[in-house]
């Protein structure tokens, strides 16, 4: 922690300053908080983030437009596919490819599963967070299914490198379909499970009922989206909102806090809204199965992608939040400049003007509600 | 090429695999199978190591626990890109450990940097800063091959003699420039 | 290059490790059994004069060895105790993480012997080899002194718990007092080891513990005086003794309030052992590791040792004052008496009766070993002002409530004896309803996942 | 309301303040002076029909030629789902903009980043300190002259070429053959070193984990 930072804190030394480390059990990946605690009650969480800065952004001015698709992985490797859906749509408007519909919906299909899983390590890792550590091994016991479902698909557990400029890397392998929707049947029963299990544990509940409240027009100011903007009561899903991709032909209903433990925009509002939203990332899943047209996976690119200069900006709904992509090119074949906006970054603005008078348990819950992970944060 | 009984020195770690007693064995197995190793999960590598302690690739299987302080945990396992930032930590955290400690480095970010070659802010190699015992192939490596990770450290575990000091107390960084 | 063998590939060395874990699994708690039975019972005075008579051929008032020989018997009866704890401690660490792991749909260990039965033996020699480790700016003296307080803590209780109809290394006529007293010991030993490890998280899980602990001793206590107001006697012998062996005749069933307080003694010994939903002091995701974050090698596993030997300690607390201990149904003090025969040394049968009274407490505290493990790996942890709350404004009336109207029911079961038969059967018919009705609602989640098939056989 | 709507209502409302609404090259933008931001962007927040209230994007781009560093605010609102992106071009060698936090509070921490990776100073800000990078970085990375330091508090950049690195130890180890046993005819000729081959990007090549000289 700089010494700038320390300079701000007073000086009577009264309280303590403890170092929520960069290698922390709880604070997901490299992120450290520098708490200022008057024994258990917090003065303030200064973050320190950068940990895991990677340079992302530079690299994308060095590596040509198809080059960096694998790099978009590892900007959330939690839902990879969303990074790469948001930075092939960016570069289609770019050079102005329209998607077949087959693309699309495999699309669609492959980031829903993905926002499954990376919803079920969030879900997980707060209750491990809270104190219960069983219903993490639960969540990664359905994530291990999901992560076969992928490799079936694109042949990667993590960072799937699936999409392409102009449509996707490969078509349904055969008999995925049916794997999919048993892998599905067995995931609804899975979240009633999760439900009984941990969501209405009555310790569960006055944990995160009413702790650490970000109402409505603060979460729009401080720029969240996502969950944690659904959880604050705000009705915006830019699947539903600015419909991109396969999105407009399904229908799914958007779940939004109401206070089911407390008040609206606690950390319990936003933690449920992300198991309602498995449920129904569940049901645009077997819709898109249904309605799966045929044709071709990709459309007509040149290799040597060289998108006349101009600039664009695309959005779509990621697992932590509005992901966008802002490209600019200077007519080379490689990026004149790269800009990922993530969810997570912003949610981290928003911590240290939330944390003062919470505990330090509080914290804990705080940044495992706002589902804050180190990549999206550090780029 | 003549044979010799140990392994090549340069080749591999600078651990001289040379005969064990039969109390060496004893010992040995009893460290090799309860290891329990540091919880430091940098980046994807890391949702692997949660997943090498979830129910299909269980580390626990092995005796191995993750452990959040360095004091009890006998190896780490550096799973993820390792930034400069994270370097120094990484040495203080491995300074921390009790004495025979080994390290796993997971994951090709881990081993010579990965894909973030370009990067000017990631460290190329956990070997720049600690010694390193055991290297774990793969972006990111499936759960077993951390598991195949764990058991060639187990071998290496197997066939230290107690008796001499198992490694140089400089860390590889100082002779990294070859 | 030489292929390196492993340390047991030769075929026939894996038929032998399995035969040899399977031995232990089976010998080791024999063992342990056969140890307290045999030798806790021979330290009492009436049989420790018949031995030095009969024996050694001295008599015992005036022999100047008979103080020695009593001091030798009593360390032997506290290693015999002590080796007890310590490996009852390391079976329940590795039957703990089997139990988690079969929650979790894992496996647990079963690399180290049959089913990983000798997890602990690993765990526990790789702990002894591990560095010496004091932190630079520890306080080392206290640093190094800490464990040994909580070590200490933990075994002084076992002097006056019993397990057995003669199985108790003193039989206190201030048992319950004498155990609440040495419980404080182990507070002792987390201050010091979260002060002297000069690390901010140990001292912020050593103030959380101490702030437990303390605050958890009222409740308990007042749960505690419900069966001793009951018995009318401190001593832990004399309480088991007023109770009897039938379900009914345990002080849970008899009194309503004492069903309460066993609650209210239940909830407070987990949290005076730290165990989840109280485990703030070692809160894994919040302090690192609490209270013992700065240790490594033997005394992390002092420490471990004593949070899975308390699982024992909480276990037979518990069965000793409201689950009728050792009392085996149908089995009254004449029976004992006549199966002892005449003569200074005990007949054969009396030795088997303790074994059988043995069975019969570790049966019930086994019971609530299990009860506790599970609870652990399900309930998420409460935060620092939810436990004082639920301390003070829940635990501590209902204590003094349950107090006084066990007063009232004394005086009600002294002038109509059969409205505590009664109760007790009403009661007994309450409980065997709820865990009915609870059986039921478990089988029903099972079901309700079809896909879930229980596989116990990959051992 | 589209994009040109609002931009002729800012016309209105700041005069020549508001440069042109650029063709849209995909995406249509609006150069703004520096010294104005905030009056535009409170009133965008307070305007009647208009009302952005989500700051979705502050970033900035460098451009060497023009030697300007453009701020871009990407700017939407939630009530009318309607969104403008607005520029400001800050001289390369001083670049200073005034804060907007004081509208949105999201740009604390989006204006920490656009400090910490390009160098340019929000005045007003109240936490303006490296976001990312460790605090005693020399440099702002992503503007287009950055000269990486080769290397960071002594942990060097480079890595050898694995194969280089065999290469070398192979022949340490032929040598030592030749030693033990000369044979008696004349040596074969040792095989010509392979040149290290040239990796297609100009990346720093890459070492193994080197061997300990001990």
């Amino acid at each position: 922690m700089s010494k700038l930072v320390l300079r701000r804190v007073d000086r009577n030394n009264e309280e303590m300053l403890i170092n929520f480390g960069p290698q922390h059990p709880s604070t997901h990946g490299v992120l450290n908080f520098l708490v200022e605690t008057d024994g258990e009650v917090m003065r303030r969480a200064i973050p320190d983030i950068g940990y895991l800065h990677r340079s992302l952004e530079k690299i994308g001015e060095m590596v040509g437009y198809p080059g960096y698709m694998p790099y978009t992985d590892r900007i959330d490797y939690l839902a990879a596919m969303f990074a790469n859906e948001g930075y092939a749509i960016a570069v289609e408007k770019l050079i102005k490819v329209e998607v077949p519909k087959r693309a699309q919906y495999l699309r669609a299909i492959s980031c829903e599963l993905n926002r499954i899983a990376s919803h079920l390590v969030s879900v997980g890792t707060m209750a491990t967070d809270i104190g219960a550590v069983t219903p993490l091994v639960y969540a990664l016991r359905e994530r291990e299914l999901i992560n076969d479902l992928l490799e079936a698909l694109c042949g990667a557990r993590l960072t799937y490198n699936y999409h392409r400029i102009g449509g996707v890397a490969f078509d349904m392998p055969a008999g995925w379909q049916e794997k999919v929707i048993a892998y599905l049947d067995r995931f609804d029963s899975s979240v009633q499970e999760w439900d009984r299990l941990i969501t209405f544990n009555e310790i569960y509940k006055k944990r995160l009922g009413g702790v650490a409240v970000v109402s409505r027009e603060q979460a729009i100011d401080y720029g969240l989206s996502g969950p944690n903007l659904r959880g604050s009561g705000v009705d915006w899903d830019l699947r539903r909102d600015a419909p991109y991709g396969a999105y407009p032909d399904f229908q799914f209903d958007i779940p939004v806090g109401r206070g089911w433990a407390g008040k609206v925009g606690d950390c319990f509002d936003r933690y449920y809204v992300r198991v309602q939203e498995m449920a129904q990332s569940s049901r645009i899943v077997r819709q898109a199965l249904e309605k799966m047209p045929e044709g071709e996976i990709t459309a007509k690119v040149p290799r040597k992608v060289k998108p006349e200069a101009g600039e664009v900006q695309s959005r779509i709904e990621s697992a932590r939040g509005e992901m966008a992509y802002y490209l600019v090119s200077d007519g080379t074949e490689r990026a004149y400049r790269v800009r990922a906006r993530t969810g997570s970054y912003m949610a981290m603005g928003i911590i240290e003007d939330i944390s003062p008078g919470l505990m330090v348990a509080d914290l804990v819950a705080l940044i495992a509600s706002l589902d804050v992970v180190a990549p999206e944060t550090d780029r | 090429m003549s044979h010799r009984d140990t392994m090549d020195a340069e080749m591999g770690g600078d651990v001289v695999f040379a005969h064990t007693s039969q109390l060496d064995k004893i010992i040995n197995l009893a460290r090799a199978n309860s290891l329990h190793y540091l919880l430091f999960g940098l980046a994807c590598c890391g949702i692997e190591l949660m997943q090498f302690g979830g129910p299909r690739a269980d580390a626990d299987r092995f005796g191995a626990v993750f452990r959040a302080t360095p004091r009890q945990a006998d190896f780490m396992i550096v799973a993820g890109t390792l930034t400069y930032k994270m370097a120094e930590r990484l040495k203080l955290l491995y300074d921390q450990m009790a004495e025979p400690k080994y390290v796993i480095s997971m994951g090709s970010c881990a081993n010579c940097g990965g894909l973030f070659q370009l990067a000017y802010s990631v460290c190329k190699g956990v070997d720049k800063v600690v010694p390193v015992d055991v290297y774990v192939p793969g972006c990111p490596p499936r759960p077993e091959a951390l598991t195949e990770g764990l058991l060639r450290l187990q071998d290496l575990i197997m066939r230290e003699r107690w008796k001499d000091k198992r490694r140089p107390p400089a860390p590889r960084a100082a002779s990294g420039q070859a | 290059m030489t292929q390196f063998s492993f340390a047991f590939p030769k075929p026939g060395t894996k038929k032998l490790i399995v035969g040899a874990s399977l031995g232990a699994v089976l010998a080791i708690p024999a063992l342990l059994a056969s140890l307290l039975v045999f030798v806790i019972p021979m330290v009492h005075k009436p049989l420790f004069d018949a031995f030095i008579r009969e024996k050694l051929g001295h008599d015992p008032a005036t022999w100047i060895g008979t103080q020695w020989t009593y001091a030798l018997a009593f360390f032997v009866a506290g290693i015999v105790m002590f080796t007890f704890a310590a490996i009852t401690g390391g079976i329940f660490s590795w039957y703990e993480r089997r139990v988690a792991a079969r929650m979790q749909s894992r496996i647990g260990p079963n690399r180290v012997g049959a089913g990983g039965f000798l997890q602990w033996i690993a765990d526990a020699v790789k702990l002894l080899f591990k560095e010496d480790l004091v932190p630079g700016e520890a306080d080392a003296l206290i640093f190094r002194a800490a464990p040994y307080f909580v070590v200490a803590g933990m075994t002084l209780v076992l002097v006056a718990l019993p397990a057995g109809q003669a199985i108790v290394v003193a039989d206190l006529d201030v048992g319950i007092f004498y155990i609440l007293a040495v419980t404080s010991f182990i507070v002792v030993g987390i201050i010091l080891s979260g002060w002297s490890s000069n690390s901010k998280w140990s001292l912020f899980g050593a103030i959380r513990a101490t702030a437990q602990i303390i605050s958890y001793e009222i409740p308990a206590g007042l749960a505690i005086m419900v069966p001793v107001l009951m018995a009318g006697t401190l001593s832990t012998q004399g309480l088991i003794k007023a109770q009897g062996g039938w379900p009914w005749e345990w002080f849970f069933f008899r009194n309503p309030a004492a069903a309460v307080a066993f609650f209210i003694l239940f909830i407070s010994q987990l949290a005076e052992g730290n165990r989840t939903p109280f485990d703030l002091a070692e809160a894994e995701s919040e302090l690192v590791a609490g209270y013992f974050s700065e240790y490594s090698g033997f005394r992390f596993a002092l420490y471990f040792l004593v949070e899975w030997a308390n699982l024992w300690i909480i276990g037979a607390f518990a069965t000793t004052l409201f689950l009728g201990g050792w009392q085996i149904p149908g089995v009254t003090t004449q029976t004992w008496a006549a199966v002892r025969g005449s003569g200074s040394f005990p007949a054969w049968g009396w030795w088997a009766l303790q074994f059988v009274s043995l069975g019969v407490f570790a049966l019930k505290t086994l019971f609530l070993v299990n009860v506790v493990i599970w609870i652990r790996w399900t309930l998420p942890r409460i935060r620092i002002d939810q436990m004082m709350t639920l301390c003070w404004k829940y635990l501590v009336p209902a204590g003094f409530a349950a107090m006084l109207f066990t007063l009232l029911w004394q005086m009600v079961a002294t002038w109509v004896p059969v409205v505590e038969r009664v109760t007790a059967l009403l009661v007994l018919a309450a409980t065997v309803y709820v865990t009915w009705r609870f059986l039921v609602q478990t089988r029903k989640n099972v079901s309700l996942i079809a896909h879930e098939r229980v596989d116990l056989t990959n051992w | 309301m589209t994009t040109i709507e609002i931009h002729q209502k800012l016309q209105e409302a700041f005069g020549d303040a508001v440069g042109p609404l650029g063709e849209p090259k995909v995406d249509a933008f609006a150069v703004v002076k520096g010294d104005r931001i905030v009056e535009i962007c409170a009133w965008l927040k307070k305007a009647p029909g208009i009302e952005i209230d989500f700051l979705q994007d502050l970033t900035a781009v460098d451009w060497p030629k023009r030697n300007v560093i453009e701020v871009v605010y990407h700017l939407f609102s939630f009530p009318h789902r309607h969104g403008i992106v607005l520029k400001v071009e800050t001289d390369r060698a001083n670049p200073v903009v005034h804060t907007v936090e004081g509208v949105w509070k999201a740009a604390n921490w989006l204006e920490r980043e656009v400090y910490d990776l390009f160098g340019v100073t929000f005045t007003g800000h109240p936490d303006l300190r490296r976001v990312m990078l460790p605090d005693d970085w020399v440099g702002h990375p992503l503007r287009k002259d950055y000269q990486e330091a080769g290397g960071f508090h002594g942990i060097p950049n480079l890595r050898e070429n694995p194969l280089v690195e065999l290469r070398r130890l192979d022949l340490v180890r032929i040598a030592e053959h030749l030693k033990a046993n000369p044979p008696p005819p004349p040596p074969p000729p040792a095989p010509p070193p392979a040149a290290a081959p040239a990796a297609g990007t100009p990346p720093a090549p890459s070492t193994p984990p080197a061997a300990p000289q001990a």
